[in-house]
């Protein structure tokens, strides 16, 4: 694990295979779950979480490493993460909404929605669980786990549209036929296991 | 020199089934009797008709001309009578009906006059195209697109190639073969004017490979003319235009375009000699090469039908063996479609007919579940996905249909024929295409009368403002008034002599005014009016209260606790109904006594409302006729309740005709009464309006036994059914009978003019309520019935119906006796001595009938409440018999209300 | 006169599901034959006891949906599910084992999304790492081929014993058991290619390991019978497996101590060739278009020798069929063909604008 | 403070079964699925979970009435946000080596009850009394799920129930284990993640088909509502 | 007791930067307009029939922007809902029959022998599809009428039927095959299991 590029991609790979956010670690199931009927908004949803994971990792890890650490207030960072992560949710739909119409008609909706969930919350929280990381590393670990979400999210999208014109007996019709589909990916994803040892 | 084949990609080798026709020449079948020309055998507009029902035509003889820019027109394939001009089965995917020509052949076969041109490189473009167009040819290939408006769609020098479609890749097709073979010079005729008006670069004949007779015919008489005849391999659908043009010339045609835009022309070799029988023989088109074949034939071959020749008529030609036939396809057996009969006629299109065996066209085998391998998409001409498709039409999702490419598809089947689950995928596409295509009318629609709503919005907004801008103004108007009225008194010496003498006008007429009322007051009827105003006003209050509350009783069925508060509530009101009305009729009756008026003027009325009273019997038979009728229409679907409708439907006859007679006599005594009087101007107008009426009526009957006759058609061979449109078929001659009899009586009934006038209005106003409350009766049975219909054969409902129809029965004689009973009395007007007597029963009559009436609505209105419940319980089963309960009792107090009514008018 | 009413076409080819269904199990006889021949009874046994449970699970499913199960059965796609698995496991496996994965396969996999032809994911991968996975231990329990030194192989009898062990008999699985070559190359503790060679009996192959070569190219055969018969076209297959030499070019590290193993002992180790002809083939939980078939495969076989050369489990076949059918609707999305009149293939999400 | 008035009923209902949030509305599945590989573990989430709604709803209810429209949402999260502060050093000081495991799904609390929304949409409108059973109810609808969920991963995956109970109850829980198949041979696929979203699915086929079930019944003895009944008039009538 | 004051002191830094960064961007950022009700509407089938309970499609649309069912157009029926469902990106609901049931498109007819010129559908026609004057009979525009049915219930005489729209070759459609829902029941066709 020496050169930083190896790193990097090991990180990467790391986040949005191995220990896949939605699928692994179960971060983020709501949005999955919720939004993901449709391939259009999976995509909007995709692209605003990516945005958001990545900039409420850095702001955060800000936060905790220079407010919250050197004062000792480690136990309030529930509570100044979640601040710091609807701000910028905020933040960022209204920068959106103003500059980019065209954004905003793809992200608008989903924005909100993001403070909300909990991967953005866990990254954080994983990122100031773990010890002597960096703001690159910080940075990265957030894209790292919006990309790993958002490929899951996409995918299922996809099937979920293909499955919504299967003859899915009635019982396991909407939710239970997602979960369903959601624990065969889960187990396709089994198969990066132990690619990466972290 | 051989041309490049550009292969397309996909297709299917079908077994090709030709040999079994390819091998006789075309035959000509003896003149049918009977043709059916369809008014739209081409895409566009239908054509209009230009002769009518009992012209005689020449064969070639124009029947209707083209409607349109894009339409073509029809000719009589032979000489013969045009019997009729409706709608007729036609070979339609859908089974339905359009409108065609009916022309009974009288076996001579003899021309109309043709015009040639004998030499057509001397004359003009344009009237060369006027000629095609003219004669009706439109492409034979299938599609049936008018082939003048397809070459002037272009002018000449940008279209460079012409594509000659010979390759009829559909199997068991042999029509354009024989053609090639036996009538190569034809064809080659043909192109020959198209290069005359068109002049392109190229002209192409593309021929598939497994025809090779046809190929040497073409090439034979192609020699020497600069003309390519170009073979491609046997591969369907390398007959579908786009995909030839691809063979031929390796260029796509846009999606979005039409090969014109690129240039190119393709034409069916059908076409191009029915072009050169327009142009160098004058003939129009009116036969075309239709091959016969399938198993079920003893002899398939090609044959020259006259467009509009029965179906079955070709095929007894041929040797059908009718016991083997299983499925008649029209066009191939990849993209024709089945007739569910065999007396359809040929049209333009028509290329192909399979009498098919059970055998040789089986009933498609039940599909099973995509698994989507892809041989479909191997297999598409257009590179579609076919199974996406599918899924997406499973899904109904509309979006990913036209993402695919939907529209793209040219139906040609080869995705179905391969498919191993067989999933009858073109139909999928077909219905997924017709649903998209209706929704985007409906949301058209949606837009329109989206800009509709908000115009009207917009209108009565305007409208409201302007009213309101108005009622300002008279405001202020006022309001100046006053203030200058002020001032006129301030100083009323400033005030003008001629102000004050137009003052004094006015306050003379005002005197006058006052005067005349006065006088009139004395006379009786003005007091009274007022208070019965009064009266009026409280009774119509609380009327409407208690309806509100019956309304809000119906609504809270449901609660219990409230409805019998509802219901003491509405005991009430009704109590006070009865008391106001009690006043009213007492107060009506006051002034009756009350009431010497001049010698009336009553004795022509008396006349006039006979009449009047009729008219409105029968139209009430007539409706009740209707409703028979309409029943009957649906009773062409359940066979179970014809019995039943015959006996409504002898019944209304036999009201009917019990109204006719007395119509007659009406008819009949009005005559001679008035001979005495002095011939007047008036009445004229009124009567003719009568005969319109009676006109509208008698068509209207028309118009019910034809559809009983259809109804009855559907039935099928009910003999009863029959015997009762027997009897619809006499009672509506009957009221025609009637109607003459009726237009020519009452030409003397004039009378003096004075009161005449002053009479009709009292009793048309009567009369008019009455004929409401009549046709409102009779919805409100209507309305019962249409709720039997979806309640189904529940029998108690069907009593309960029963008895409402019995109710309005009575109610009806009811209105007819009390409308009746004026009627005696007057006879004996013409005397100015019984006048009085006459004047004073008059008023009494019509205000007990006015009591009545409400009365009557009052029942009426109860009846159609309980008849709406029953409407509800066509689903509901639990509460039939509360809402039966509540009908019985509405029917009593309808029947009590009749009762009354009848003694009013006794 | 009653004359049917039907849509067109009406005339079909001779084609049919079933017949294709067949068609697969035939090509894979040979595959199973070899096995036998190699490995023993227990595949055969195994084959026999899967078609049961999976007809029988298809029959359960289809009473209590309340459908036709002669016509379900009727269609031979549990069957081939069955014959997949039961070429995929190992012989030995026991007869619970092999219940629940093939029930799972039938039941989950594809009976809960409707059945034949709606489910996204192939049943019998299901199936397979789903017992991988929840059974680790079992699973690599393969048996040393006919031919090594040391080992004989096991008897009918005995091989029915050990796969169900209620009917007496005990057998020493340690004794019995080897790794397969993929795991002693997976785990090869420092040693270089050749020493791994010498030690190890299961890559005593002429090209890969013993016995499994000559399985695969028993499974290579009945594929290409398949392919002649145009029972699907050549993209998935030849994606696959190209992908699979690339990567095992571009990674192989000469035959040093970290070595991944040659081309050929890719192609023709595990379940590389039954995977390419037999399972990245099957129609339904694939890509739909010919391009898209081409990525489907060359994702496999990325994949596979991913996980074959760094992850954590021996054979990767089924797990990348797996995540490949996961992505198979995305690959649909972007792949369609260009439609004849179109300049471009229409791609992603449908647009507005193509209405 | 639950009497039992109609309106309590159905707020624990609905709670519990017609609404309830992880089976119905989907909601709250990251620690759902995160933690319910044994029982204890579901049920010290679960508990957490009721602790922290309950509590966030009696504040939010209780100053509802003080807080600015705009600031709502915020203020709201704020609030949960402390006391799930609080559940978690309660957690650290007395069942440590269950908040170990637990882990990050803890602090999740935060999330998963402004997922629950009820604070927003039921607390901020009604009084602490309600607001407090719903908390509780709709908390204990999550947990109930939880530990049914638990259960059966614990059971099909280990062949055990109750399994270390001393983590969340101390010493005398120890005894509580179950062992339900001796040498039962571990599936892991029920204990790992794909197990998590499998069973997850199977309970809510499962609610599905109880709901069906009921509404059949339902149906045979409940009229229909009249149909069309809610019309109302875009145009003058009668004027 | 320090660290409460650190808590209190950060939170409260914490509180402010974020307050400002937020009143500042909800000033430089402000957007007006909201054309989702037009989206909404533009889908809404424009009969004005007012079934949904709402006086007229925009109104409706206006409620279902403000969080109502969006399963109460039966005009529209479910298709709107699906275009709705999609629009709105939740799930598709059958349609609520409170509010009435899907009906094939319809056209007023009125019965012209039986009519009396009362001009009441005139006023009740939301779309000026009604020709007609007082005392003289009334007819419908068949190509204007939206079959809202609005003319039906005023009708003193009853003489107004809502008959569906008529089917000819020019509007005729195939329907979807039946086949596969026969032998392969699927449960689509509302069965259970």
């Amino acid at each position: 694990m020496a050169d930083p590029i190896t790193q990097l991609v090991l990180i990467l790979v790391s986040t949005i295979l191995v220990n896949n956010f939605v699928l692994v670690q179960f971060l983020g199931l709501c949005p999955f779950m919720g939004v993901s009927g449709k391939l259009e908004t999976a995509m909007g949803m995709s692209l605003a979480t990516t945005f958001v994971l990545t900039l409420a990792s850095v702001c955060s890890y800000i936060t905790f490493e220079y407010i919250l650490q050197p004062l000792g207030l480690e136990f309030l960072k529930t509570l100044t993460f979640i601040l710091v992560i609807a701000v910028v949710v905020q933040f960022t739909e209204m920068v959106v909404h103003k500059t980019s119409p065209i954004l905003y008609k793809v992200l608008g909706v989903f924005l909100p929605l993001i403070t909300s969930n909990c991967a953005v919350l866990g990254v954080a929280l994983l990122n100031s669980n773990r010890m002597d990381s960096t703001l690159l590393d910080s940075a990265l670990y957030g894209f790292g786990a919006a990309v790993g979400f958002s490929l899951v999210l996409v995918l299922f999208a996809a099937m979920r549209e293909r499955i919504a014109a299967a003859d899915v007996p009635l019982p396991f019709r909407g939710g239970a036929i997602a979960m369903v589909t959601a624990a065969l990916m889960s187990l396709a994803f089994m198969g990066f296991t132990g690619l990466i040892k972290l | 020199m051989s041309r490049q084949i550009h292969a397309f990609p996909g297709g299917v080798h079908p077994p090709e089934n030709k040999d079994q026709s390819s091998h006789n020449p075309i035959a000509l079948p003896p003149l049918p009797a009977e043709l059916t020309l369809p008014l739209n055998q081409h895409s566009g507009a239908p054509a209009k008709p230009v002769v009518s029902v009992g012209d005689k035509v020449l064969k070639g003889q124009l029947l209707a001309k083209a409607n349109g820019f894009v339409s073509a027109p029809v000719h009589a394939p032979t000489s013969g009578t045009i019997t009729a001009i409706e709608v007729c089965p036609v070979p339609h995917p859908s089974g339905l009906e359009e409108p065609c020509i009916i022309l009974q052949s009288d076996g001579e076969d003899r021309w109309a006059e043709l015009e040639p041109v004998t030499d057509y490189t001397a004359a003009a473009k344009d009237l060369l195209l006027q000629k095609i167009h003219d004669a009706g040819v439109v492409g034979l290939g299938g599609a049936g697109f008018p082939a003048a408006v397809k070459m002037a769609s272009r002018t000449e020098d940008k279209i460079h190639t012409v594509v000659v479609n010979g390759a009829e890749c559909e199997p068991y097709i042999t029509a354009d073969d024989r053609l090639m073979r036996e009538r190569a010079d034809k064809i080659v005729g043909g192109i020959l004017i198209l290069r005359h008006l068109l002049n392109p670069k190229e002209i192409i004949i593309g021929i598939e490979d497994n025809k090779p007779e046809a190929v040497d015919a073409m090439r034979a008489a192609c020699k020497g003319k600069n003309i390519e005849v170009a073979v491609v391999p046997t591969r369907y659908p390398s007959g579908d235009a786009q995909r030839l043009i691809y063979l031929l010339t390796g260029k796509e045609v846009p999606n979005d375009a039409r090969s014109v835009d690129i240039g190119i022309l393709c034409y069916n070799v059908g076409t191009l000699a029915a072009v050169h029988d327009a142009i160098v023989e004058g003939k129009p088109l009116i036969s075309r090469i239709t091959t016969l074949t399938g198993e079920a034939l003893k002899q398939p071959q090609n044959v020259e039908a006259l467009i509009g020749t029965p179906a079955d008529h070709l095929l007894e030609f041929s040797g059908l063996k009718k016991r083997k036939l299983h499925s008649l396809v029209l066009g191939g057996p990849m993209m024709g479609h089945t007739l569910e009969r065999t007396d359809m006629p040929v049209l333009k299109t028509t290329n192909c007919l399979i009498a098919a065996t059970w055998e040789e066209f089986p009933p498609a085998p039940t599909p099973q579940e995509c698994i989507r391998c892809g041989l479909c998409s191997e297999a598409c001409p257009v590179s579609l996905l076919p199974q996406q498709l599918y899924w997406h039409s499973k899904a109904e999702n509309h979006d990913q249909l036209n993402h695919h490419n939907l529209f793209d598809c040219i139906e040609c089947g080869a995705c179905a024929y391969v498919c191993p689950s067989a999933i009858p995928l073109v139909q999928y596409y077909r219905a997924s295409k017709g649903e998209i295509r209706q929704l985007q009318a409906k949301q058209q629609k949606a837009e329109y009368s989206k800009k509709r709503f908000e115009d009207r919005q917009a209108r009565l907004e305007a409208e409201k403002a302007a009213r309101e801008a108005k009622r300002k103004a008279n405001a202020e108007r006022a309001a100046q008034l006053k203030k200058e009225k002020a001032a006129a008194a301030a100083n009323p010496a400033a005030a003008k002599p001629e102000d004050s003498a137009k003052a004094d006008e006015v306050k003379a007429a005002l005197a006058r005014a006052t005067a005349r009322k006065a006088t009139e007051g004395k006379a009786g009827r003005p007091q009274l009016s007022a208070k019965q105003k009064e009266l009026k006003i409280q009774l119509s209050m609380v009327k409407a209260q208690l309806k509100k509350s019956e309304r809000a009783l119906a609504d809270a069925k449901g609660s219990e606790e409230t409805n019998a508060q509802l219901q003491t509530n509405i005991d009430k009101l009704k109590a006070q109904v009865a008391t106001l009305e009690k006043e009213f009729e007492q107060a009506a009756q006051a002034p009756v006594a009350a009431a010497p008026e001049q010698p009336a003027k009553k004795a022509k009325p008396v006349l006039n409302e006979q009449q009047k009273k009729l008219k409105i019997e029968s139209a009430m038979a007539r409706a009740a006729v209707k409703k028979a009728q309409r029943a009957l229409d649906e009773a062409g679907k359940s066979a179970a309740n014809i019995d039943e409708l015959k006996q409504t439907l002898q019944q209304a006859q036999t009201k009917a005709d019990e109204l006719e007679a007395a119509m007659k006599a009406a008819a009949d005594a009005p005559a001679p009464e008035p001979a005495a009087d002095k011939p007047v101007k008036k009445p004229k107008p009124a009567l003719s309006d009568a005969q319109k009426k009676l006109k509208i009526e008698a068509a209207m009957a028309r118009a019910a036994v034809k559809k009983a006759q259809r109804a009855l058609d559907e039935a099928g061979d009910t003999p009863e059914l029959k015997q009762a449109l027997q009897q619809a078929q006499e009672k509506a001659a009957e009221v025609e009978a009637a109607m003459q009899a009726a237009a020519e009586a009452p030409e003397p009934a004039p009378a003096e003019e004075k009161p005449a006038r002053k009479a009709k209005p009292v009793l048309s106003d009567a009369q008019k309520k009455l004929k409401i409350e009549a046709a409102m009766a009779r919805a409100a049975v209507k309305k019962a019935q249409r709720a039997l219909d979806e309640a189904g054969d529940d029998p108690e409902l069907k009593q309960a119906l029963q008895q409402a129809q019995a109710k309005a029965a009575e109610l009806e004689a009811a209105m007819q006796a009390a409308a009746e009973a004026p009627a005696p009395e007057p006879e004996p007007t013409p005397a100015p001595a019984a006048e009085k007597p006459a004047r004073k029963a008059k008023p009494v009559l019509s205000d007990e009938q006015k009591k009545l009436k409400i009365e009557a609505a009052m029942a009426r209105a109860a009846v159609k409440k309980a008849q709406r419940a029953l409407d509800d319980a066509g689903e509901d089963a639990a509460n039939i018999d509360e809402l039966k309960q509540t009908l019985q009792q509405a029917q009593a107090a309808a029947d009590a209300a009749a009762e009354a009514l009848d003694k009013a008018s006794a | 006169m009653a004359l049917i009413r039907q849509t067109s076409p009406h005339t079909r080819g001779a084609e049919t599901t079933s017949r294709v269904m067949q068609l697969v199990m035939l090509a894979a006889l040979p595959g199973l034959l070899v096995t036998t021949a190699m490995f023993g009874w227990g595949t055969f046994i195994n084959l026999i006891w899967i078609s049961l449970i999976a007809v029988g699970s298809e029959a359960l499913v289809a009473r209590l949906r309340k459908r036709p199960v002669a016509f379900y059965l009727r269609d031979y796609s549990a069957l081939v599910t069955a014959v997949l698995l039961a070429l995929a496991l190992p012989p030995l496996a026991p007869w619970w084992l092999t219940l629940i994965g093939t029930a799972f396969a039938i039941i989950v996999a594809k009976h809960l999304y409707g059945g034949l032809g709606q489910n996204p994911f192939n049943p019998a991968m299901v199936g397979y790492v789903l017992l991988l996975i929840s059974f680790p231990a079992d699973m690599v329990n393969w048996l040393p081929a006919a031919g090594t030194p040391g080992y004989e192989t096991l008897s009918f009898g005995q091989s029915l014993q050990a796969i169900f062990p209620f009917l007496g008999g005990n057998l020493d699985y340690d004794a019995i058991t080897m790794a397969t070559a993929l795991d002693v190359v997976r785990e090869n503790s420092s040693l270089t290619w050749s020493e791994l060679q010498a030690t190890n009996a299961a890559l005593g192959g002429t090209f890969a390991g013993k016995g499994w070569e000559w399985v695969n190219i028993a499974y290579l055969a009945g594929g290409l019978f398949l392919l002649y018969r145009k029972v699907f076209t050549w993209h998935a297959p030849v994606g696959m497996l190209g992908a699979l030499i690339v990567m095992s070019l571009v990674f192989k590290n000469g035959s040093g101590s970290d070595t991944h193993g040659t081309v050929l002992f890719h192609l023709l180790s595990g379940a590389t060739m039954l995977g390419a002809f037999f399972i990245v083939t099957d129609p339904v939980s694939g890509a739909t278009s010919n391009r898209g078939r081409l990525i489907f495969g060359a994702g496999v076989g990325i994949l596979v020798y991913v996980i074959r050369a760094w992850g954590g489990y021996p054979d990767a076949v089924a797990f990348a069929v797996l995540l490949m059918n996961m992505a198979a609707p995305t690959i649909d999305y972007y792949t369609q063909p260009r439609t004849y009149g179109h300049k471009k293939p229409r791609k992603g999400l449908a647009k507005p604008e193509d209405r | 403070m639950a009497s039992p008035t109609p309106e309590a009923r159905e707020i624990t209902l609905n709670g519990l079964w017609n609404n309830n949030p992880a089976l119905v509305q989907l909601l709250g599945l990251c620690p759902l699925l995160g933690v319910s590989n044994s029982v204890v573990n579901a049920l010290g989430l679960g508990l957490a979970t009721i602790l922290v709604l309950a509590g966030s709803n009696l504040v939010v209810s209780l100053i509802r009435h003080q807080v600015n429209d705009a600031i709502r949402l915020p203020v709201f999260v704020m609030v949960i946000a402390a006391l799930t502060t609080c559940v978690e050093l309660l957690m650290q000081a007395f069942t440590y080596e269950l908040y170990q495991i637990l882990g990050i799904f803890i602090p999740l609390i935060v999330t998963n009850c402004s997922i629950l929304g009820r604070a927003d949409a039921f607390a901020s409108k009604h009084p602490p009394g309600a607001a407090v059973l719903d908390g509780l109810m709709m908390g204990a609808g999550f947990a109930l799920v939880l530990v049914v969920l638990g259960a059966l991963r614990e059971s099909i995956g280990q062949g055990t129930l109750f399994a270390n109970m001393h983590l969340l109850f101390g010493p005398v829980a120890k005894s509580w284990s179950v062992v339900l198949v001796q040498d039962y041979k571990q599936f892991l696929f029920a204990i790992l993640p794909p197990g998590a979203f499998f069973f997850m699915g199977l309970l809510i086929a499962v609610k599905n088909i109880v709901d069906n079930r009921i509404s059949e019944a339902k149906k045979a003895t409940q009229d229909k509502p009249s149909t069309g009944s809610k019309r109302v008039r875009v145009t003058g009538t009668v004027s | 007791m320090e660290i409460v004051l650190y808590a209190v002191g950060a939170l409260l830094l914490l509180a402010l930067v974020c307050g400002a960064i937020l009143g500042f961007a909800s000033e430089r950022f402000k957007v007006e307009g909201d054309p989702i009700v037009d989206q909404i509407n533009a889908l809404l089938p424009q009969t004005q029939c007012g079934q949904c309970g709402h006086p007229g499609c925009r109104p409706y649309a206006e409620s279902i922007a403000n969080g109502e069912a969006i399963n109460r157009c039966p005009p529209g029926g479910q298709a709107t809902i699906n275009a709705l469902a999609d629009l709105l990106d939740v799930e598709a609901v059958p349609l609520d029959d409170e509010h009435g049931e899907e009906k094939p498109p319809m056209v007023a007819y009125i019965r012209e022998d039986e009519c009396i010129g009362c001009t009441k559908c005139i006023q009740a026609c939301p779309v000026d599809a009604i020709l007609g004057a007082a005392k003289q009979m009334h007819t419908v525009i068949v190509s204007e009428c939206t079959g809202c049915d609005l003319c039906v219930e005023p009708c003193p005489v009853d003489c107004i039927d809502m008959v569906p729209l008529e089917v000819t070759t020019r509007n005729w459609k195939w329907d979807k095959p039946l086949a596969p829902d026969m032998i392969i029941a699927t449960d689509r066709g509302g069965q259970t299991a």
